[in-house]
């Protein structure tokens, strides 16, 4: 076997392979394409420390695959002893001294960064949003806006969000990996971080602290909008008259199924403090249903009559009386056309897409 | 002589020898045998896990069995698994290193292992009766506390068992490695095996008291309603993240320090040269013990802690980096001008260092606090420590069972066989591990039960997951391995490897007394120095005399299936009232026999002079 | 270790180190209380988070009195020293004043243990304060509770120890398990200190 | 042990010097008390200012709970290198996990 050859070769192709793949992360997804102030500030940790790392384990190689060439015993070598060396304090101490040289290159950025992503100072001047993690969704209460929404977290473009962040139940963790690094949320204490999103776009969300069966499915969307857009958004949202007629009819009889089938015990529409379910006041413009289906109206009638199937373990199964398909189907079209905002996920432009 | 006489015996008589023995190199096939059974296991979930996450959106397991299988994997792996495979290798190895006749306490040593394996067993049983642990190998509450049925009571109760056994092997050899030593044998002149045995077991007295505590909390908020962890009587969930993180960083290195132990001792004998800067080895791995205890919150960066916090632990992370530098380029020097034989148990040790060095890397990078903002809770970390467990640890465990195979069982693993084992392990392992790195930073949360379609993330998984088919043949080609060597292997003689340690100065595999009499130590790397300046072979120190040796004893047995079944008493006490049977019964169980040890004196038995010079011819 | 007379005629004047076995238990027993101090810390750290999360329930201030918890350390600390007179006698070779002592030390114990359960019940049933009431409750029992078992054990372990051995004696067999037994004991004492202090009086003060 | 003299008791430098130790360990005892009560008589004449109590209390029971470690359990003696090498161990983990526990799970 051709021991050292054999091993570099795949380093290298392992390698090539992982810059390809590099190249593929997902949009809006990727911790790799940064497009927020935390992301690049952890990006930049990141790049510098990998490259010190690549020089590590270059020397490391090196050495290693010296000492494989020239000191192995090929077939036919003679047999000797070798020379039992003891040790070596030049060497020795360069090799303690390189790599806390090297440790200190990594330590000192760290610190400042550390410090400067905790900064809270200025929490006052900027949009405050109380964050709930739930099993397994996620509530957004504008602080001194009135207004509530789960799911979808609309913010200014450019501008610092502070986030306030408890949880209701189990340790959950808010993480926007294109925009931010990711903080815990916990139930004992309220963890502040702040956001800022430099583009644009519709970013994705993930839990990222297990948390039950579907801690896989607790998706969420930052969407940042231009600060006009936000501006009517805001607007738009307290303005919500909950009591508002739907257009259609059968979206009427909707609402009517959404009141008797015990769906508002839960659910608000309009800024209603209430957060045992997500709410549901700009549903219609939600881009994900409970996160992770589309946003059809069949998949949507699949929700309601079986949540179950699509989030295990989730909150909502078992709350209500069974439903019909039709009824479903009506329930849907009422929840379906609650877009009480002009500003969508569309006006985000997402870039590069 | 003994492979004979065992082959002769009844099947009924050996199991009798292996329930009640007390003698280390039994105790240490015990440990590989639970240990092998409980890694097939944990392979066999991992491979569960790999098969869903194959594909987007796979449904293979539901949600709730996904994080049933995580959670097992993880847990068996390092309680179940890695610990005892470790614990194997000291048995096995340590009281021949130092030239001793048995550990300290051989009746603790077996008991010890007796509560691994019942513990072991207790959380297994959890899959048959409603449902395993689903909280994360970390018990995280109040998700653990709040999980309903009773997997987490399991884990509970499972760990608790198993982790009083590797406590008291911590103490046993703590005491063996202090008070046993043959003459001549300073501490400065024992193995680096025996070295990081005896700090591994250091490190074991001090973290597993935390474990022991946090799974008392836990259990006493599941089962008896106390309100450590819950928010709405005062309780605060991160006082268990503490603890389970004070005992579970020196964890970390109880499960690799032995290792490093191991690879200085195989490349020292397979390059023929004395370990390079053997005081400075012995000293970097107490300064790694050491730091290990002030570096848990690492695991906790993202909990909020504040900078301040952070950026301490953070440095206090870095350091360790330097003593493990030290190792690595103190092993590269050892082979440095030597002549490197290569066989399949110096593979293992070549495969480690690379992987090793890759996993150390990404472990900096990781305590880089606001990096790890990213990283944390993602596939990147889940990368990082298989690169150091599977790449360290298991490597290490691999490597360990080729070079003392022959010591332990008589008998050479086959050469071809092995080198088989090692490419495709290897090779699966980097196809698996390395990729996930990048998954991680493109945004895959570790604990996923699935991955969204359109993530992303599909060629990354997919590639993961063979890699893990590759590993799983090697592991299938080992185990052949072992059969085929059992049955047509070749005999081994006392000094296969031109050893260099004193366990390579006993016969293949050793008396049950190991020496017949103990050795004189001239050196470091005793049987090197006698082979090199002396003739051979080793002293003695001591005239031919009698041999005093411990008793056999089948209480080990029976306390610790007392507490098994005491464990279901406690799990069920909730529900049933006959559970009350169970742990009354168990507990009485369990004193009997302490009652019995004690007012029993065991003063152990001698094997005459004449005896021993009759088996001389 | 030849020589196997585990009665020797003359007594060495540490006994319980004669043997290599009583070398191991005695260097083993000490490392078993080195992971105990990590045990208690460990219990005592959950303390200190939680002693004030009373959840509206009874706080330290209004339960503790220190004219029992006095008493007890007194109770406890005297039976420090009397296990130390009876080790002073087994360095002697005076089996019999050895076990007089260990039995005065085991009657302090259960003088202790007794002020304990009236304690325990006392604020159970004048103000409902139970290891479920609250975080600190269940912190409180917790702590004073897994020390309260100590010395339910270390009491069990001694008079087995006295009973067991009354008529045999002392000999190189039994000196280590003695000797264990009054380190143990005397460990319980240190964690006592660290429990009125951190309990009881700084629980007073606030 | 096999090279004593031929007495039945233990020889009388021995038991001298077990006296001696033994009036050691009362003066410890007396020390002890005289902590305890110190630590008590603070906190209940409430004579202290607040802010000194409390360390004042933790260096009074660390004093006593050296004593006990050095004299009654021997720590100080000559063969006793291991055993305190392994409390010394046992604390320093001990102060850190109260380090953990008592101050950062506060925010
Ligand atoms: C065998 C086990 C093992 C070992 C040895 C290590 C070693 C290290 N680990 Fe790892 N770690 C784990 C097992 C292990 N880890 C596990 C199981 C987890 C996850 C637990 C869970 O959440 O489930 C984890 C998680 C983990 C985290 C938390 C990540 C997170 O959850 O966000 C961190 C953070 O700092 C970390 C850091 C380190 C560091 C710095 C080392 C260092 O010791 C590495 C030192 C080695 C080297 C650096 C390489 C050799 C050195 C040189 C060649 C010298 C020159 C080098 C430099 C100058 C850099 N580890
Ligand atoms: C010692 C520790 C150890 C070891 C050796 C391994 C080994 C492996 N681990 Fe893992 N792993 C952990 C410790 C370990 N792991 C821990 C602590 C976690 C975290 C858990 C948590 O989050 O709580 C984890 C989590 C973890 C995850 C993340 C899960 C998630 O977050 O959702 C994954 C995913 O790929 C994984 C994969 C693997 C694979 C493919 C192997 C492979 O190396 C396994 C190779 C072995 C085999 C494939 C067995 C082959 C055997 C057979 C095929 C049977 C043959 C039968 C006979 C001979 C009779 N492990
Ligand atoms: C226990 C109270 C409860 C009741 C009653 C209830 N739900 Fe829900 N609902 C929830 C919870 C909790 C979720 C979040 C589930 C998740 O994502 O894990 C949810 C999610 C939803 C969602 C997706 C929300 C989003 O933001 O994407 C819709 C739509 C929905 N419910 C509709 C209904 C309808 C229609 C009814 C009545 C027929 C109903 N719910 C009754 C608790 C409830
Ligand atoms: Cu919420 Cu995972
Ligand atoms: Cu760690």
């Amino acid at each position: 076997m051709k021991g050292w050859m054999g091993k570099s070769r795949i380093f290298f192709l392992l390698s090539l392979l992982a810059l390809l793949l590099a190249g593929c992360g997902k949009e809006n997804l990727s911790a790799l394409k940064p497009e927020g102030y935390g992301a690049e500030t952890s990006m930049d940790l990141i790049i510098l420390t990998a490259v010190i790392m690549l020089f590590v384990f270059a020397v490391v190689l090196l050495v290693y695959t010296i000492v494989l060439v020239r000191f192995r015993k090929k077939k036919g070598d003679k047999e000797f002893v070798p020379k039992q060396v003891e040790g070596n304090k030049t060497l020795e101490t360069i090799w303690t001294i390189i790599p806390i040289v090297l440790l200190l290159i990594i330590a000192v950025p760290t610190v400042i960064a550390t410090f400067d992503l905790a900064d809270k100072s200025q929490a006052e001047e900027h949009l405050n949003v109380e964050v709930t993690g739930n099993q397994y969704w996620w509530h957004f209460n504008y602080e001194g806006k009135k207004i509530q929404t789960s799911q979808d977290l609309y913010i200014p473009v450019g501008e610092k969000v502070y986030l306030n962040m408890k949880s209701s139940d189990v340790i959950h963790s808010f993480w926007v990996p294109s925009i931010s690094g990711k903080m815990d949320v916990n139930p004992t204490n309220v963890n502040t971080m702040f956001i800022k999103a430099n583009e644009e776009g519709v970013y994705y969300g993930k839990c990222a602290e297990l948390c039950g069966p579907s801690h896989s499915l607790m998706d969420f969307k930052v969407i940042a909008v231009s600060q006009e857009e936000f501006d009517q958004w805001v607007n738009d949202m307290q303005n919500v008259d909950p009591k508002a007629k739907p257009g259609s009819t059968v979206a009427q009889e909707g609402k009517t199924l959404f009141q008797e089938n015990n769906c508002m015990g839960c659910h608000a529409i309009g800024s209603s403090p209430a957060q045992v379910a997500p709410n549901l006041t700009n549903f219609g413009d939600r881009t994900k249903i409970a996160g992770v289906l589309e946003p059809t109206k069949e998949n949507l009638v699949k929700w309601i009559m079986d949540p179950e199937s699509i989030k295990e373990g989730n909150k909502m199964t078992g709350k209500y009386p069974d439903v019909s398909k039709e009824e479903a189907g009506k329930i849907a079209e009422y929840l379906m056309q609650l877009q009480p905002s002009d500003i969508t996920p569309e006006d985000a432009k997402e870039n590069n897409k | 002589m003994s492979t004979a006489v065992t082959q002769k015996r009844s099947f009924g008589a050996v199991l009798w020898d292996y329930l009640t023995t007390v003698d280390h190199k039994k105790i240490a096939h015990l440990y590989l045998f639970g240990g092998g059974l409980f890694f097939i296991l944990g392979g066999l979930e991992a491979l569960v896990i790999r098969i869903q996450l194959m594909q987007p959106q796979n449904d293979f397991v539901s949600a709730g069995l996904y994080n049933e299988m995580l959670t097992m994997h993880g847990t068996t792996m390092i309680f179940l698994a890695a610990m005892p495979l470790i614990l194997g290798l000291m048995n096995a190895a340590v009281p021949l290193q130092i030239g001793a006749r048995d550990v300290a306490f051989p009746f603790l040593n077996s008991l010890g292992f007796w509560l691994f394996m019942f513990g072991g067993l207790i959380l297994n049983c959890s899959w048959f009766l409603g449902g395993a642990p689903d909280a994360g190998w970390t018990a995280y509450a109040p998700l653990s506390t709040t999980s309903p049925g009773h997997g987490v009571d399991f884990y509970v109760i499972g760990l608790q068992i198993a982790g009083a056994g590797t406590l008291i092997g911590g103490i046993n050899f703590l005491v063996t490695i202090i008070n046993m030593r043959a003459p001549g044998m300073t501490y400065m002149r024992m193995p680096l095996f025996t070295w990081s045995s005896f700090i591994t077991s250091v490190l074991i007295l001090f973290a597993f008291p935390a474990l022991t505590i946090g799974l008392f909390l836990l259990m006493f908020d599941r089962m008896f309603g106390s309100a450590f962890f819950d928010v709405s009587l005062g309780g605060n969930e991160i006082i268990w993240e503490h603890l389970f993180w004070i005992f579970g960083h020196p964890e970390v290195y109880i499960l690799i320090l032995p290792l490093f132990g191991v690879f200085s001792d195989l490349f020292s004998t397979f390059a023929k040269k004395r370990l390079f800067g053997y005081t400075a080895m012995v000293f970097a791995t107490m300064l790694i013990a050491f730091l290990g205890f002030m570096v848990w919150a690492h695991h906790m960066f993202t909990v909020g802690l504040g900078p301040v916090a952070n950026s301490i632990f953070a440095i206090a992370t870095m350091a360790i980096a330097v003593p493990t530098g030290i190792k690595i380029f103190n092993w590269l020097a050892t082979m440095w001008g030597g002549q490197i034989k290569i066989n399949s148990a110096m593979l293992w040790a070549l495969g480690f260092i690379p992987t090793f060095t890759i996993g150390g890397m990404t472990g900096v990078m990781v305590a880089s606090v606001v990096a790890d903002y990213q990283y944390h809770d993602t596939y990147f970390v889940v990368a990082h420590f298989h690169y150091v467990i599977v790449g360290g640890t298991i490597f290490g465990i691999f490597a360990g069972l080729h070079y003392w195979w022959p010591k332990m069982f008589g008998r050479i693993l086959n050469e071809k066989l092995g080198y088989l084992t090692f490419w495709t392990f290897f090779i699966g392992f980097h196809l698996t591990f390395f990729i996930q790195h990048f998954l991680g930073l493109m945004g895959m949360p570790r604990r996923y039960w699935v991955y969204l379609e359109g993530s992303g993330l599909d060629t990354g998984n997919l590639i993961s997951s063979i890699g893990a088919f590759f590993m799983a043949f090697g592991v299938i080609v080992f185990f052949y391995n072992i059969v085929y060597t059992a049955v047509k292997g070749e005999k081994a003689v006392d000094d296969p490897w031109d050893g260099r340690t004193l366990e390579w100065a006993t016969a293949s595999p050793p008396e049950h007394y190991n020496f017949k009499q103990v050795p004189l130590v001239r050196g470091l790397d005793p049987l090197w120095v006698e082979k090199t300046e002396g003739k051979g072979t080793m002293t003695p120190a001591e005239p031919l005399g009698d041999i005093h040796m411990p008793n056999g004893s089948f209480l080990p047995f029976l306390m610790s299936l007392g507490l098994f079944i005491a464990g279901f008493g406690f799990i069920y006490h909730m529900d049933y009232n006959w559970a009350y049977i169970l742990l009354f019964g168990g507990m009485a169980m369990l004193l009997g026999c302490m009652l019995t040890r004690s007012l029993k004196d065991d003063l152990g038995h001698h094997i005459p002079k004449e005896e021993l010079e009759r088996e001389a011819d | 270790m030849s020589d196997h007379s585990l009665n020797p005629e003359v007594m060495p004047n540490e006994p319980e180190k004669a043997t290599l076995e009583g070398k191991n238990k005695f260097l083993g027993f000490w490392f078993f209380l080195g992971g105990e101090t990590v045990l208690f810390a460990c219990l005592f750290g959950t303390y200190i988070a939680l002693r004030n999360s009373a959840a509206g329930g009874p706080t330290e201030n209004e339960l503790f009195g220190l004219e029992l918890v006095f008493l007890m350390t007194i109770l406890l600390l005297t039976s420090s020293l009397t296990s130390v007179y009876a080790v002073y006698h087994m360095k002697n070779n005076n089996f019999k004043k050895m076990q007089l002592w260990l039995g005065i030390t085991a009657l302090l114990g259960f003088g202790f243990l007794a002020c304990e359960l009236y304690e325990f019940t006392h604020y159970i049933h004048e103000y409902g304060f139970t290891f479920r009431s609250s975080a600190f409750g269940s912190a409180f029992y917790a702590l004073v509770g897994f020390h309260g078992g100590h010395v339910t054990f270390g009491l069990t372990w001694l008079i087995a120890l006295m009973i067991r051995n009354a008529k045999r004696g002392l000999n190189l067999y039994n000196a280590p398990k003695f000797y264990t037994f009054s380190l143990y004991w005397h460990f319980i004492d240190v964690v006592w200190v660290f429990i009125f202090t951190v309990v009881y009086l700084m629980g007073k003060v606030g | 042990m096999s090279d004593s003299t031929n007495s039945n008791q233990v020889n009388p430098y021995q038991k001298e010097k077990n006296k001696e130790e033994m009036k050691k360990q009362l003066i410890t005892f007396a020390l002890m008390i005289a902590f305890t009560l110190i630590a008590f008589g603070i906190v209940v004449s409430g004579a202290m200012d607040k802010m000194f109590v409390i360390p004042v209390l933790i260096i009074l029971a660390v004093t006593q709970v050296g004593f006990q470690f050095y004299y009654f359990m021997h720590l100080k003696d000559k063969d006793h290198g291991m055993p305190a090498f392994m409390i010394y161990g046992g604390v320093w983990a001990a102060v850190l996990t109260l380090a953990g526990l008592g101050v950062i799970t506060w925010w």
